[in-house]
């Protein structure tokens, strides 16, 4: 369609004429101007119809000029870059933009689920909750997914977002929200009282709706003050501006989060390698509210039509582009305000008649509407409105406030409607952390009343409509939060504007328009525009019983759209006043919930997507494992070897092979994970004593002992060999998993209950890399490394521990073995891993040595009947459930957990014991986890007595083994019992005790 | 007995305008005396009241509410049902939980739209792996419906999710609950109000109470802001608020209140017909019927009554979920909020009669009551009403805390959501 | 997202820099007479919390801090802190004089025993 | 030991000329942990002799002394800095020095990873990651300050006023590596308060 004729000759303050843009709307090109947003151009363009509404699929046009859009939510891009439900009003319009209306099938003119608006009158609010309940089955089956392909808006992206996102922190001593006349003032009177300012606004340009403002300043207009004093504040040091940026959240202590479309408006910004979004995280000394206020819509019949708009975003349209709603306009306003848009269109040479609720105003704007002929109905309102697709004619009717129905209509033809209902301030980031509110009869609209946090409100967020007392207020506050901030802040002299602007009439409330017959019979005005709820559902609630202002709006959806009732809120309330008798006040209004506006789930995960989501620890190896065919598996955040195939070997191949070269050969594990902590102090050895189950006071120094540890609720929790590096001196292990935690654990102990010991922890877990080197070839490798002190089995017998140098790196050496094998730990600064680890594998060559990974050190230690925490223990078990009574100290008076060992369930009868299985058939492996019964039946429910903790093919054995936790379990040695699994098979499976090889323990002295 | 809510009741309505439908429940104020009071008019609250007068003829009690019915943790979940549990009590409440709701609309005659469209935990760890077998094992010798499934049938049930082997937790199978699925919140607190109501139970809103009347070791009655109420039974099912009442009683609680955040994105054509748990990463997502996706995460580490959670913890949240759902990327949150959640010792509820004779509470449900409402609701009050434990309350009872017999459920790497 | 403030090292930074640790002046009656510690004293010190809607006493650790742990009054409405003292000590007089309900009761109980 | 094959967590890694400030690993520092009571006087005189400088008692501090610097990591706790071939030697003074006085001195050469960034616009690439007011005052060269950065701990030391060397534990290095190249990444500058 021409761009003539609702562009306009002239006029359009944000766009640049002589820059063309052309893009893509449902498919069609549609061009525009740099600088026009796309509800500007596609209005431009003749269309006035952008959306289907959410629940009757009504045909919608534009309401608003910027976030409180509700209706025109617009899919823009494709495939992975495809993002639904944004406002067209926002959406600043670039060459090759790829836009589409939504909600519509097959088109937006033609919608097939427009047919739930002829079934309107069976769908009342909160319908759904009286029917589809039969037959049962159906809900799921029948109703549900026709409900869901009905509802739902917008469509998601496909695949996984390619570009970037990133978090940004800033510290400021005042943040303003809005660059309105009342922010520009207060941030530009804070900074020059010497405060760190941070003023953010969620438009392309400052100011606000300076440009839609009556008045002068100092003889400019509104709008130029505006310019110059955004100039002003670019320029200072101390400032800090942000445009594009909406403050989403206002939380505890003044934190606030505030979302930046970096690169929304300009691919070429992208391409640069900025991020799509910024969140910036902002800490403020104080908070300055100049959010300005919503204008509201008014409820009469079909006030949902296509191209009926608020005035405020009808007098933009023509004053930022040039762009007209249509030829012939009907202003309905119950306020002055409205008359500027009269006004705007007159300029423009369109044809306008104004519709005022009230009987009378002695407002300077009605007064010269009067005076220039614009033909103003007093009294009156709009009661019907013709035309589906866009407004054709509208009825104007007599009125009186409080009048039910209307008598008397006259028709007028015209093709777009401007309605102002008054204006309500944007109180949604004073009430985020709970300020509190109040209900103001002038604006008939709540305004804030009070707030615990370091915060103001200004302006038209505050309630103050005026241009003078806007400024003044403005000033004020920002010279305030300047004082209440700085230790010594710079006096500044208020500037005194001379200000001139009209004198304005009272607004008088009209929630409700009527219309021929009542309105809970039939008629549709709209309240909640997106989500289709009209007076009469309000009213149904309430007669229903759904009081509360939050039954009301949960029965009927009313206010959560994805404007969050931006719009609709008062005007709701308003509606149940006068259905209820009760006060606006005395109705209440419900809770304000970040954010402001939707934004981005990638904003929020900002650079933590991917490799970066969550850190992977890597050990000093890693690369090398990477290398050699490693899988590997998550243990806390480390990454650890879990095995390493060889080519043409499968992970079962190569776990077998690595198992039997450590019984038969010698083997290496990279065991750098495990945790380690250094302990010193006169009292070290009392606190183990304090902290260990078993006694760690009569450990030799260089002897190795290996320790359980409980939690206070008796509980088992780590475990792992501690050495006596000295008299006052040790070195505990840890899991690789507790590593953080016990260290941590040992301080908390410290610092808050023995306070007396004089005991230093310090953990040193990534100083070393350490190796397990195990097999009967493992002194012979060592020896091959020529060590400079002896090794032998004398010199360093099981369980001791030596320090030297092995090919000339520097290593303690520890005699410990969880695999039952001749084993060592070998430990080397971490950055010598890597060499050593290498000079290692070069010696143990001709011995055999390979690499093995977790899973095999698990089946080793398994075959032995080594238990694992975290395996054999799930939280609920105690040292004596596994069999390690001889490890729980009698002597010591206390010791972490030893007290809820003697409660009552804890050493009662029928604990689940650690034993060993052996099932019948040999190559039978239990599943992880599965659980004996006391009977077996033929089918569930079964009594269950308790589960394998671990099983594995033995290649040792050649046979299958388990170790498991059943009741009474010791008392039961050679019970076969019954593992009903999956598909109805049954294991049997002998118990036995837990270690299945080498039951002397010969081997492990080599 | 009110009007059936029907077809063809809302057809008849239509034709006059929907003018004559009924209030869906009184507001009565409270009488002198009642047989037994419940404070908290939340689901688990209208829960109990109802059963105590449909299964114990008990219909001249009251249930005394601070704010509007509903108004808690009920109508701020996000509402997944389930009972997939590790621990044979837990198994025992939750499944008889899940399976009252199967059939709740049709006895409540109001729509609470219980949508079993499946609900899978993802094993994203070995140990998660081996934990998750474990729990399969254990509900499927319970009688559950449950079942391990692989990383390609998650990718057939839930195509969004990200199954690349590479991502830094992999996906190396799911635990799956085919009949579990979601609920709408609301109409379950309505719905019970609804029923209770109509079976002569008086629902007091906006009305706080301020104090717990006692005669030596026995409950007397209540003071409240609409004054005395005589009564010798109080059930306390105040959730966050349990040690607020409870001190009034001079009972101490092993309970901690803490801010648990949910968030909406905006609403978009469906992309997920089941629920996901992802536990490693502490988050998980379904959508609504709106088409929005609901997606909740963990606790504030500190206590909070502020139902105003930290930043923190819903970043974490979203941040696991977009890395599970990348698609979710571009999409925006709608809504955030939090509620006060009651956390005890050892993570799971209490069910229990107290050291004062006549007082009873129902508590500790922490990030996961609303699933066991039906449940909670009817062993509580069989527990009230004959005064000694119903045996799926029993072990939920607070001496547990004194034996260390407890129903620890993170032993198997679950949440309790 | 609250901010705390260390009072050992004086760091004062987001709570993401600090660790909670739980409810302050839980008494660990096997530390002091291990032998004869009852059932019931045993649960207290593992379970019963004080969970006041208001002001309460909290552990905290100075986590990317100096890594020390200290005490915390803190509001449970608002969030705000509003004293530190350490991790040995009692509260400020001028706070445990705002204490309600049980922990007024304790810090009596303290107060007692001190004299 | 010139034979010996050193290799440090980041020594893979090559810094692409992608980023808007300078990116390298410092791994030629080692480094010792002390812990001790500054109440005791023989501790801290002890400790002064052998590091030939006082250990400081202020928070958030560092003190230097020709190739040893010693930053403040608690009221008990100090990172002493110096040439890698020199931490035994040093070492072994200390422990001589300090004898049987309540005290720990470790080798913590290896644990942790040294990242030094270098240039204009240091600061805001770091307050992508961390919470700290990295532009205010409080950071002037010679602050040691522990913190939060990205999902890690991190150590940080403001060198000069546009260099900044942050110490992460060795098993992060990767992980900090990756974070700081997509937040030092060219196009995606921040310069807090532009005119300031």
């Amino acid at each position: 369609m021409a761009s003539k004729p609702y562009r306009l000759a002239q006029g359009g303050s944000l766009i640049d004429r002589s820059r063309k843009v052309t893009f893509s709307f449902d498919g069609k090109d549609v061009s525009g101007y740099a600088g026009d947003t796309l509800a500007s151009a596609v209005l431009a363009s003749g269309q006035k119809l952008f959306g289907r509404s959410f629940k009757y699929h009504r045909p919608r046009g534009l309401v608003g000029l910027g976030s409180e859009e509700m209706n025109a939510l617009i899919g823009v891009g494709q495939g992975n870059k495809h993002e639904p439900n944004l406002r067209a009003t926002q959406i600043e319009i670039f060459e090759g933009l790829n836009a589409e209306s939504q909600n519509r099938w097959p088109s937006l003119k033609y919608d097939i689920g427009a047919i739930n608006s002829k079934f309107s009158r069976f769908l009342p609010g909160g319908f759904y909750y009286k029917t589809f309940m039969w037959p049962r089955s159906f809900w799921k089956h029948v109703y549900e997914p026709f409900i869901r392909k009905a509802a739902g808006l917008g469509k998601a992206p496909e695949g996984r977002d390619t570009d970037t996102y990133e978090h940004m922190h800033i510290h400021a001593d005042l943040i303003v929200i809005g660059a309105g006349i009342a922010g520009l003032a207060a941030a530009e009177a804070a900074a020059l009282s010497g405060a760190k300012v941070l003023l953010c606004d969620e438009n392309p340009v400052l100011g606000g709706i300076a440009d839609l403002t009556a008045g002068k300043i100092d003889g400019e207009c509104v709008e130029d003050y505006a310019k110059a004093a955004a100039t002003r504040l670019n320029a200072m040091p101390n400032v800090h501006v942000l445009s594009r940026t909406t403050v989403v959240g206002h939380f505890h202590q003044n934190y606030l989060m505030a979302f930046e479309r970096v690169g929304d408006h300009d691919p070429a910004i992208l391409a640069s390698g900025a991020p799509k979004h910024r969140l910036w995280k902002i800490r403020a000394h104080h908070v300055i509210v100049a959010t300005g206020a919503l204008e509201r819509p008014i409820a009469f019949a079909n006030n949902d039509r296509p191209n009926i708009m608020l005035a405020s975003a009808v007098r933009g349209m023509i004053g930022r582009y040039g762009v007209t709603p249509g030829n012939t306009g009907i202003v309905f306003t119950n306020n002055d305000d409205a008359y500027l848009t009269a006004f705007a269109l007159k300029k423009a040479g369109i044809n306008v008649r104004v519709v005022d609720s009230r009987s009378r105003s002695d407002g300077d704007l009605v007064k010269r509407a009067i005076a220039d002929g614009i033909d103003v109905s007093l009294g009156s309102v709009i009661s019907a409105v013709e035309g589906t697709l866009e407004v054709k004619a509208v009825k104007i009717a007599a009125y009186r406030k409080g009048q039910g129905r209307v008598i008397t209509e006259r028709r007028f033809e015209c093709d777009f409607i401007a309605m102002s209902g008054g204006w309500n301030p944007a109180l949604h980031l004073w009430c985020h952390n709970g300020g509190k509110i109040h209900f103001d009869d002038t604006l008939q609209s709540f305004r804030p009343l009070s707030h615990s946090d370091a915060i103001t409100a200004i302006g038209a967020a505050n309630g103050t409509m005026g241009v003078a007392d806007t400024l003044a207020e403005a000033h004020g506050a920002g010279e305030a939060a300047a004082k209440s901030v700085l230790k010594k802040a710079k006096a500044v002299k208020a500037t005194k504007f001379k200000i001139e602007e009209p004198i304005r009439g009272a607004l008088e409330s009209m929630w409700f328009a009527p219309a021929t017959g009542l309105y809970n019979e039939g008629n549709k005005h709209f309240i909640d525009f997106q989500n289709d709820v009209t007076a009469a559902d309000l009213e149904l609630a309430q007669r229903e019983g759904y009081e509360s202002i939050e039954h009301t709006k949960r029965y009927t959806t009313f206010g959560m759209a994805t404007d969050q009732g931006k719009t609709s809120n008062i005007n709701g309330l308003g509606v149940l006043s006068e259905a209820t008798g009760k006060t606006i006040p005395e109705i209440g209004t419900t809770t304000f919930r970040p954010p402001y506006t939707p934004y981005s789930f990638g904003s929020i995960a900002g650079a933590h997507t991917g490799a970066l989501f969550l850190p992977i620890r890597q050990t000093p190896i890693f690369n090398w494992h990477k290398s050699h065919g490693a899988t590997f598996e998550p243990v806390g955040q480390w990454r650890r070897a879990y095995t390493y195939s060889q080519v043409g070997e499968d992970k079962h191949a190569s776990i077998t092979r690595e198992i039997l070269c450590v019984r038969n050969k010698v083997g290496m594990l990279d065991a750098s994970t495990l945790g380690k902590i250094e302990i010193k102090g006169p009292d070290a050895a009392e606190f183990l004593d304090r902290i260990y189950t078993n006694t760690f006071s009569t450990l030799k120094v260089g002897r190795c002992r290996y320790g359980l540890m409980m939690n206070e609720l008796g509980f088992l929790t780590d475990d792992g060999v501690t050495v006596r590096l000295a008299d006052d001196h040790f070195l505990m292990h840890t899991t690789s998993g507790g590593a953080d935690r016990i260290a941590a654990w040992l301080e908390e102990w410290l610092q808050t209950e023995w306070t007396n010991y004089k005991v230093y922890v310090t953990p040193v877990t990534e100083q070393w890399a350490q190796f397990a080197i195990a097999g009967p070839k493992a002194r012979d490798v060592l020896t091959k490394l020529d060590p400079d002190f002896d090794i032998s089995n004398e010199a360093l017998p099981h369980m001791s521990f030596k320090q030297g140098n092995i090919a000339g790196y520097p290593i303690r050496l520890y005699r410990i073995s969880f695999s039952g094998e001749l084993s060592y730990e070998v430990a080397t600064p971490a950055n010598f891993g890597q060499g050593l680890w290498n000079a290692i594998m070069e010696a143990g060559e001709e011995f055999g040595l390979t690499a093995y990974g977790t899973e095999a050190l698990h089946v080793l230690r398994a075959e032995k009947g080594y238990i694992v925490i975290g395996d054999e223990t799930d939280g609920t078990t105690t040292p004596i459930d596994v069999g390690m009574d001889g490890m729980v100290s009698k002597k010591k008076p206390d010791f972490i957990g030893k007290r809820s060992l003697e409660q009552s369930f804890l050493k009662g009868p029928n604990r689940k014991q650690l034993v060993g299985l052996l099932t019948e058939e040999p190559n039978d492996v239990l599943p992880d986890g599965a659980y004996a019964v006391r009977v077996l039946k033929d089918k569930p429910p079964m009594e269950m007595i308790g589960q394998v903790t671990s099983t594995y093919m033995s290649p040792t054995l050649g046979r299958s083994i388990a170790m498991a936790l059943i009741e009474n379990g010791r008392d039961r040695m050679g019970e076969v019992l019954s593992f009903p699994l999956e598909g109805g098979k049954v294991m049997k499976a002998t118990i036995t005790g837990t270690v299945f090889y080498d039951k002397e323990g010969a081997r492990i002295n080599g | 007995m009110k009007p059936r809510y029907s077809i063809f009741s809302i057809a008849r309505n239509a034709m006059n305008y929907h003018k004559d439908w009924e209030r869906a429940w009184r507001s009565p104020n409270p009488k002198a005396e009642y047989d037994a009071v419940i404070i908290g008019a939340g689901g688990h609250g209208l829960a109990t009241a109802y059963y105590l007068a449909k299964n114990h003829g008990m219909t001249n009690i009251a249930v005394i509410e601070k704010g509007w019915l509903g108004g808690g943790n009920t109508g701020r979940n996000t509402t997944i049902i389930r009972s997939n549990y590790l621990q044979d009590a837990s198994i025992a409440i939750y499944e008889l939980a899940r399976s009252l709701y199967e059939g709740l609309s049709q006895e409540l005659n109001y729509n609470m739209m219980f949508s079993p469209r499946g609900l899978m935990m993802l094993c994203q760890t070995e140990h998660e792996l081996r934990a998750m077998k474990r729990t399969s094992h254990a509900n499927r010798l319970a009688g559950l419906d449950c079942r391990m499934i692989s990383p390609s049938e998650v990718k057939e049930i839930a195509p969004i999710i990200n199954t690349d082997a590479e991502c830094r937790y992999p996906i190396l199978g799911a635990y799956y609950q085919p009949r579990g699925g979601t609920g709408r919140h609301d109409a379950v607190a309505w719905g019970y109000a609804r029923g209770a109501d109509a079976m002569g139970v008086d629902i007091i809103q906006q009305c706080e109470v301020t104090g717990i009347l006692r005669d030596g070791g026995k409950v007397i009655g209540l003071q409240t802001s609409k004054g005395e109420i005589k009564t010798k039974k109080i059930g306390v099912v105040t959730a966050g608020h349990v040690s607020t009442i409870m001190d009034m009683a001079g009972v101490r609680m092993p309970i901690e209140s803490m801010c648990l955040q949910a968030l909406v994105s905006e609403p978009i054509k469906p992309v997920l017909d089941c629920v996901v748990m992802a536990n490693t990463v502490h988050g998980y997502m379904s959508q609504s019927d709106k088409g929005e996706l609901v997606i909740g995460g963990g606790t504030d580490p500190y206590n909070n009554y502020s139902q105003r959670g930290s930043f923190t913890a819903l970043e974490h949240t979203v941040t696991a979920l977009v890395e599970t759902f990348p698609i979710i990327s571009r999409l925006r949150m709608l809504r955030q909020w939090g509620g006060i959640v009651d956390m005890t010792g050892d993570r799971s509820p209490i069910l229990s009669k107290t050291d004062v004779e006549g007082l009873y509470v129902n508590c500790g449900w922490g990030t996961g009551g609303f699933k066991a409402i039906p449940g909670s609701g009817l062993v509580f009050a069989d527990t009230m009403a004959n005064d000694r434990p119903h045996p799926i309350a029993a072990p939920f009872s607070l001496n547990r805390f004194k034996e260390g017999r407890l129903i620890d459920e993170s032993v198997a790497a679950a949440v309790a959501h | 997202m609250i901010t705390v403030n260390c009072p050992v090292c004086g760091a004062e930074g987001d709570e993401t820099d600090f660790h909670y640790g739980g409810q302050a002046h839980v008494r660990r009656p096997a530390t002091t007479d291990a032998a004869n510690v009852t059932d019931e004293e045993q649960r207290d010190y593992l379970f019963i919390r004080h969970n006041p809607k208001g002001l309460h006493f909290e552990r905290w650790r100075c986590d990317r801090g100096c890594g020390k742990w200290f005490h915390a009054a803190r509001d449970t409405v608002s969030l705000d802190f509003k004293a530190y003292y350490g991790i040995t000590e009692l509260p400020p007089d001028e706070i445990i004089a705002q204490a309600k309900g049980p922990w007024a009761d304790y810090f009596k109980e303290r107060m007692k025993a001190k004299k | 030991m010139a034979d010996l094959h050193f290799e440090s967590a980041l020594a893979h890694r090559i810094a692409p000329d992608t980023t808007s400030i300078s990116i390298r690993e410092i791994s030629e520092r080692g480094m010792i942990d002390l812990r001790g009571n500054t109440a005791d006087k023989k501790f801290m005189s002890a400790a002064k002799s052998a590091l030939g400088v006082e250990l400081p008692k202020a928070p958030r501090t560092s003190t230097t002394f020709g190739d040893v610097q010693v930053l403040w990591l608690s009221t008990d706790q100090w990172l002493i800095l110096t040439g890698r071939a020199r931490v035994t030697a040093l070492l072994g003074d200390l422990r001589k020095s300090l004898g049987t006085i309540f005290s720990l001195a470790v080798d913590v050469s290896d644990m942790r990873s040294i990242i030094r960034l270098e240039g204009d616009g240091v600061r805001e690439t770091l307050m992508k990651g961390s919470t700290l007011d990295l532009i205010s005052e409080d950071y002037a060269p010679g602050t040691v300050r522990r913190m939060r950065f990205a999902e890690i701990a991190a150590l940080l030391h403001v060198v000069e006023q546009n260099m900044i060397d942050i110490y992460v534990f060795r098993s992060y290095a990767d992980y900090a590596w990756e974070f700081l190249m997509k937040a030092a990444r060219k196009g995606s500058e921040v310069k807090l308060f532009p005119n300031s």
